[in-house]
């Protein structure tokens, strides 16, 4: 192959490359956002469903299943059942009306006829008849399942109750707290620490001793997120349980100061690599005006370097939103309004990783729900920023 | 007119007082800093001395050992590896040699942008959507190895980008004067040098890999067996220590989670130094051609 | 001297977005001639060198109108972009040898283009070096890196690495100014052997290079080629007024 | 129909994909290192992420079998899974054992957990403020849990929420005051086993019917999907081999 | 001219760690008067002004040894180095405005010492923008950023930064090399203007410049003041042969 054709076919290499980069990276956005969409504007199913326990042939309104062990969809326009089945060598019949009108879920079927039936409500939505009469497992069952209307954005944005199991009632106002708290905590801890310590780095520190330091704290921004964690589980939990005497060191302060440790190591290097890059001709231009050192510091290389501080708080920012396992082991997990730094709190993303192993159905979707808004979170946050950061770089030049 | 020497203090005590006091503040700043994460790696080291022996490196879980979670790792850092150097890289040569400014160039430019900055959890959410579920890996190394591939395709594509930038115009211009096309230019006279610069791209990807969790844990999953292949599930080493962590009970519990964090900080200190050691060597040469 | 035109400009308009950094530029330049672009910085003389071997197509943002063309061919016509710039060679304003041996550095363009022989490699390289005046210095260590030469040395070897491509033309765009005086006039004195062969365009700051070592100069002001003649006359009998000013050091 | 393996005649190593419950992995994990020592091609890969996942894993075959440790829900039955009762498991009310409590009620404990009660001396232990430790939502222990005391989805605000069993039992063997509730089978000296109701956490009365906290270990899988590798393992499992196994320190059912 | 000697330098040397920069160099500055460094690149031109304010302390690597008194006090001595840095100010090669506001530029110095009165600032910032000539421009947009204006500009507004302390001696280093022929001709006039008040030494490349700004010329080469002397002197009648070599471009 000559190399003008190798020229060409590099070419489109390159733009191939590129182009499953775009694809790959776009697809996370489309399906999460598919995913975090689809409790808001679809019910969980079309119509009610039916799904039987030991029951051997079952009909409604003239269909009939014979040993179901699937779903049973009823059309969506239906608002009248007659059932009959058999099972045990009972036959028996059920009469429901659907009031489609009603709004509170436990409401909305009428039960005519239910022969020996016992009805009870295990969870939101769903409706169970016992038939009793056998041993227990072996007893005749139909479970009949609403459909879950399409959830309100705001009950889930605002809603204060995370009861995802029975209830299904799925407010994540609490989380979305946590997690401003806890980063907000972190930054407000860390940053102003690592700033310090960078700019006294980058200015003072000669050398030699700077670069080692330098090392070992890009040794501590590498290391895992879980060592934190652990040594956070180890170490502050107790510390804070015994200082404060409370039942638990789990919770805010906990995760916080977590957090602020974990970000500081970021924070630091890229502070303190912006402040080296401020041009050496403005130091010397400070100093030529008999401005002292420290005075050239935070008079100059500080306010020069804030592009750069900006971009390390916002990556510090993003690892302790981001923040998952760390925060887990650390943070207590409940899904509370907290009312003092003790409390046990929960972030947006413990809320995934907890539970997404645990979810189903609905539950299951709001998980990437909750993601969505992290996205979003994080999202606005950097635009935010960035917004700011560019007015500055505008103003500067 | 007016005489700045007379309207300007003379008196610089003040000045001095103020610079020693903040001197301290900030000296005292940096020996907290150094002071707590150096606590942290003493501490972690100290408990966790005593386990650090053969068996505890080369014993399955149920011995109280980490190989299986050490291959899972090592198995999940290749493959993401694999899938993502080709693609990052390529997509930083287009980037930095071909792209010019259309607005497909700008998209990906954004995502890259975007996804650099999102919570690694997404990545996981969207990999057991995806990888898991729609195309029925199972929670598997391979399922995670796709998701985190992904996943460090930007940092990838970045630091790449980094690499390519610092190579001078002066050297793509004199390979072109000499008649060499575009392709010879990059294929012998830029990838050689941005070469370091790219290996550093791949170690930090990796050390990002080692240290990932979250994801690696809805994607990957807990199996502490042993895996027999990429489609198996597994357990890395971060997983291990969070469910030690967790799960942590009696004090050779506790003895093994100290031993298996100071692994993976062993593990960042190698990463750490082959970095450095890379891209010194690189910016030595360049300063040589510079 | 040889009255054969090799390269010839005419009316070259260049912009760089909208900015107009070339204006009607029209100059022609004989087989075997040296001619030195002068004028104060930002005038346009790099960027008029290099519309000559097309280096200004890797800018996106930049246009030209007019015609150049290297022995009667257009060459923003259907000339091999790649084979154009093997017969015009360039040499840049900073030595910028590549991160390889000696040896590879000169072989890389005969390389490029395809050539594998060792032994025809080997003399073309011997040849160059030699062309190049920096046989002797070198010839010992042609494995070594390029990068351990002194920029003098180094400048020698980007020279003898566009003389391995045995290119028509050589443009030099200050060549010398990041060079002490001792290696400026080793490459002054090697301009003035190449002449035999190549025709050379030099770019150049100082007005005394220019005077020792072209025939012709061009004056460049603004984008204009306010003059163009032989050097004697353009430095002891200006026609342009400007020409004088900044020739006597009333500007620039 | 799909399998790709053989009997154990033949030594083709196939491996089992096993996910779910977090309480039925460590009986899972003993089955499997037993059953390991007669088929060597034969490997369980077990993953313990929680019921839902198994069911939802076996639901969509990412799993071939799926563990719950509760009854499925209604939403569930309708997959069309088949369920096999491999165990029964009580669930243990689990304190320090520094923890002088020596019984707690039904009542009670639900009274700790809606955060009725918030300090031991109100319950019979020493006075200091009750740490609630708790499952997180969908988990099969909080699932049985819940339902056996009658307490749906109220857990006290403030409550330290894990998930698996392990982190539960190690966060009350961590904290003097806390109160938790795993698995039966996975209690040990680390951690106090609370009588309720006056009636120790133990299999004999979960068998004999007065210790009322219980629920079933379950096994999902799809029947038509199923490999007959896997079949095999779990008759194995309702062998008398297998329920000895699962009568140390659980209920066998056959 | 005045005679009172403002600045003296004695058998100044200074060594880069083992490297030699400066060689025995002595001369003495009067008050008022302006000198012009020149010599080829590398020479020890910067090096050597930058001893003049103490800007050398932060090479850690540079030692020096001889005597500098500025009013007859050792520089080296027990004097504050930011005393003495407000005595003498700098102005650099490239334009190195703060990125601040205008007035925040000219404010800082003062600001520094410890000055904090809106109008005596206000007042300050005015006269140090006239004295600079850059009063007209910019006093209409004194809120607006440093360096949105021009490089002569920018440079100018160094200028005033500088005369904001009320130095005594302004030390310049190439400040025009990096600016176009008429911003040039504007600094060059300014001089002019501002050796009414203070001394000043300016390093440049042009010796045009040198010839027309300097009351007295010193010629380094190679770490060595090979000519020191009024600028009429060592321009039309040099005592050393590479003084007028290097004058008469015959290197460099
Ligand atoms: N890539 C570019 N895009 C836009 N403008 C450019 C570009 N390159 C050069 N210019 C402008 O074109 C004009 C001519 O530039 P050119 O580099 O040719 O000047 P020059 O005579 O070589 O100057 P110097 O002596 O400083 O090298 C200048 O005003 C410059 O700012
Ligand atoms: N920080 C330093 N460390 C070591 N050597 C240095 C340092 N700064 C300058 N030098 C060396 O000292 C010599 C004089 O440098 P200096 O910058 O004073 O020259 P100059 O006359 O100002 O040159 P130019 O005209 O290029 O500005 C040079 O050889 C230079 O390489
Ligand atoms: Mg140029
Ligand atoms: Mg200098
Ligand atoms: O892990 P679980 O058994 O509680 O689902």
């Amino acid at each position: 192959m000559n190399r003008y054709k190798t020229d060409i076919l590099f070419k489109y290499l390159v733009r191939g490359a590129s182009g499953i980069a775009v694809v790959a990276l776009g697809a996370i956005l489309f399906f999460v956002f598919f995913q975090g969409a689809e409790p808001f504007v679809s019910a969980t199913a079309p119509g009610i469903r039916l799904v039987t326990e030991q029951i051997d042939a079952i009909e409604v309104n003239g269909t009939l299943y014979e040993n179901p062990s699937t779903f049973i969809d009823i059309p969506r326009e239906t608002r009248e059942l007659a059932i009959r089945f058999s099972g045990g060598g009972k036959s028996r019949s059920l009469d429901i009306t659907v009031d489609s009108g009603e709004t509170d879920p436990d409401k909305q079927l009428v039960f005519e006829t239910f022969g020996s039936g016992e009805i009870s409500s295990p969870e939101s939505y769903v409706y169970t008849l016992t038939y009793p009469g056998r041993m227990a497992g072996l007893e005749q069952k139909i479970h009949i399942l609403l459909p879950e209307p399409p959830y309100s954005v705001f009950r889930f944005l605002g809603g204060l109750d995370w009861r995802p199991t029975y209830n299904k009632v799925y407010g994540i106002l609490p989380m979305i707290l946590g997690t401003i708290l806890t980063s907000l905590g972190a930054i407000l801890l860390g940053v102003p620490i690592a700033l310090l310590c960078a700019l006294f780095l980058a200015e003072f520190v000669p050398e030699k001793p700077a670069a080692l330091i330098r090392g070992g704290i890009e040794l501590l921004a590498g290391i895992p997120s879980v060592v934190y964690g652990f040594f956070g589980l180890m170490v502050v939990v107790p510390a804070v349980k015994q200082i404060f005497n409370v039942p638990s060191g789990n919770g805010l302060l906990s995760a916080v100061l977590i957090l602020g440790i974990m970000i500081l190591p970021t924070v630091t290097s890229i502070a303190e690599t912006s402040f080296r890059a401020v041009s050496g001709t403005s130091r010397e231009a400070s100093l030529a005006l008999g401005a002292s050192k420290m005075q050239t510091a935070w008079h100059v290389v500080l306010p020069h370097a804030r592009s750069g501080v900006i971009t390390g708080i916002i990556l510090g920012i993003s690892r302790a939103v981001g923040e998952t396992m760390a925060v887990i082991l650390v943070a207590g997990n409940s899904a509370q309004l907290i009312r003092s730094p003790l409390d046990s709190v929960r972030t947006l993303t413990a809320t995934i990783a907890l539970e997404m192993g645990y979810a189903q159905g609905r539950h299951s979707l709001m998980l990437f729900s909750v993601g969505v808004v992290l996205f979003i979170m994080i999202l606005l946050l950097n635009s935010a920023i960035l917004y700011m950061r560019r007015r500055l770089e505008k103003e500067a030049s | 007119m007016i005489k700045p020497k007379n309207i300007i203090p003379k008196d610089r005590k003040n000045q001095r007082l103020t610079d020693r006091v903040l001197w301290w503040i900030m000296a005292g700043a940096v020996a907290l800093v150094i002071g707590v994460l150096g606590f942290i790696l003493a501490y972690i080291a100290g408990q966790a001395l005593g386990h650090l022996n053969l068996g505890f490196l080369l014993g399955s879980a149920s011995q109280g050992g980490i190989l299986p979670m050490a291959v899972t790792t090592v198995y999940v850092v290749a493959a993401s590896l694999i899938l993502a150097l080709p693609v990052g890289i390529l997509t930083a040569v287009f980037l930095t040699e071909y792209a010019g400014d259309s607005r497909g160039v700008r998209i990906l430019r954004l995502a890259i942008e975007t996804l650099a900055g999102i919570p690694s959890i997404l990545y996981g959410l969207f990999g057991l959507l995806v990888f898991c579920r729609i195309l029925g890996f199972g929670q598997s190394i391979i399922a995670g190895a796709c998701t985190l591939s992904i996943m460090i395709l930007p940092v990838i594509i970045r630091t790449t980008e980094e690499a390519i930038k610092t190579i001078p115009d002066s050297f793509r211009e004199g390979s072109l004067s000499l008649g060499a096309t575009k392709f010879q230019t990059i294929r012998h006279v830029v990838l050689p040098s941005a070469l370091p610069g790219i290996v550093t791209s791949a170690i930090l990807a990796m050390g990002r890999v080692v240290g990932e969790s979250a994801p690696v844990l809805l994607t990957v999953g807990i199996a502490k067996n042993m895996p027999r292949s990429i489609f198996d599930s597994g357990r890395t080493l971060t997983i291990q220590l969070y469910y030690l962590t967790k799960e942590a009970i009696n004090p050779e519990d506790f003895g093994i989670a100290f031993a298996t964090a100071a692994v993976l900080i062993i593990l960042v200190v190698i990463i750490n130094t082959a970095t450095r050691i890379i891209s010194s060597n690189f910016r030595k040469k360049l300063g040589g051609g510079l | 001297m040889n009255t054969a035109v090799k390269l010839e400009v005419r009316d070259l308009d260049l912009f760089y977005g909208e900015f107009q950094a070339l204006k009607k530029v029209c100059f022609s330049l004989a087989d075997r001639e040296v001619a030195a672009f002068i004028g104060p910085s930002g005038c346009g003389k790099s960027t008029c060198i290099r519309v000559l071997n097309r280096m200004n197509d890797l800018i996106p943002s930049c246009r030209i109108t007019g015609t150049v063309t290297l022995d009667g061919e257009n060459i923003y016509g259907s000339m091999d972009v790649t084979a154009l710039r093997s017969r015009v060679g360039m040499v840049f304003q900073k030595p910028n040898p590549f991160a390889m041996s000696i040896f590879d550095n000169v072989a890389y363009g005969p390389r490029m283009q395809g050539l594998r022989d060792k032994v025809t490699l080997s003399a073309l390289v011997e040849e160059s070096l030699k062309k190049a005046a920096l046989w002797e210095e070198v010839k010992d260590r042609l494995k070594k890196s390029a990068l351990s030469l002194s920029g003098g040395q180094q400048q020698r070897l980007c020279i003898a690495r566009s003389i391995a491509m045995e290119p028509e033309v050589i443009l030099m765009d200050e060549p010398t100014s990041a060079l002490d005086p001792i290696a400026t006039a080793k490459i002054e004195e090697l301009i003035g052997e190449l002449k035999k062969e190549y025709s050379i365009i030099i770019v150049t700051h100082a007005m005394h290079q220019a005077a020792r070592v072209s025939d012709r100069t061009a004056f460049f002001l603004m984008g204009e080629l306010v003059e163009w003649g032989n050097t004697t006359d353009v430095f002891t009998n200006p026609r342009d007024r400007r020409t004088e000013d900044y020739i006597s050091g009333r500007f620039g | 129909e799909g399998n790709k393996e053989t009997g154990q005649g033949t030594a083709q190593p196939y491996t089992i994909e096993v996910s779910g419950s977090t309480s039925v992995t460590p009986l899972m994990e003993l089955f499997a290192e037993e059953y390991a020592k007669s088929h060597s091609s034969i490997t369980v890969n077990i993953n313990g992420t929680g019921s839902s996942d198994g069911i939802t894993a076996a639901n969509q075959g990412t799993s071939e079998l799926g563990m719950s440790s509760r009854t499925l829900k209604p939403e569930e039955k309708g997959y069309g899974l088949t369920e096999l009762i491999i165990a029964l498991d009580g669930i243990a009310v689990i304190v320090n054992p520094s923890n002088p409590v020596a019984n707690l009620s039904i009542e009670q404990i639900r009274d700790i957990y809606a955060g009725n009660i918030t300090d031991w001396s109100q319950a019979g232990g020493r006075a200091g403020k009750i740490a609630v430790v708790s499952r997180e939502p969908g988990s099969g222990t909080r699932g049985a849990f819940e339902e056996i005391i009658a307490f749906k989805d109220s857990l006290v605000l403030g409550a330290t929420e894990f998930d698996g069993t392990g982190a539960i039992k190690a966060e009350v063997s961590r904290n003097p005051n806390a109160i938790g509730y795993i698995s039966l089978g996975s209690a040990d000296n680390s951690i106090k086993t609370v009588p309720v109701e006056n009636i120790a956490a133990s299999t004999a009365n979960v068998i004999n019917g007065t210790y009322k906290i219980s629920r079933p270990f379950i096994i999902l899988y799809r029947e038509a999907k199923t490999s007959s590798s896997a079949k095999q393992f779990m008759d194995w499992m309702m062998s008398p081999q297998g329920q000895a196994i699962a009568g140390t320190s659980w209920i066998a059912v056959k």
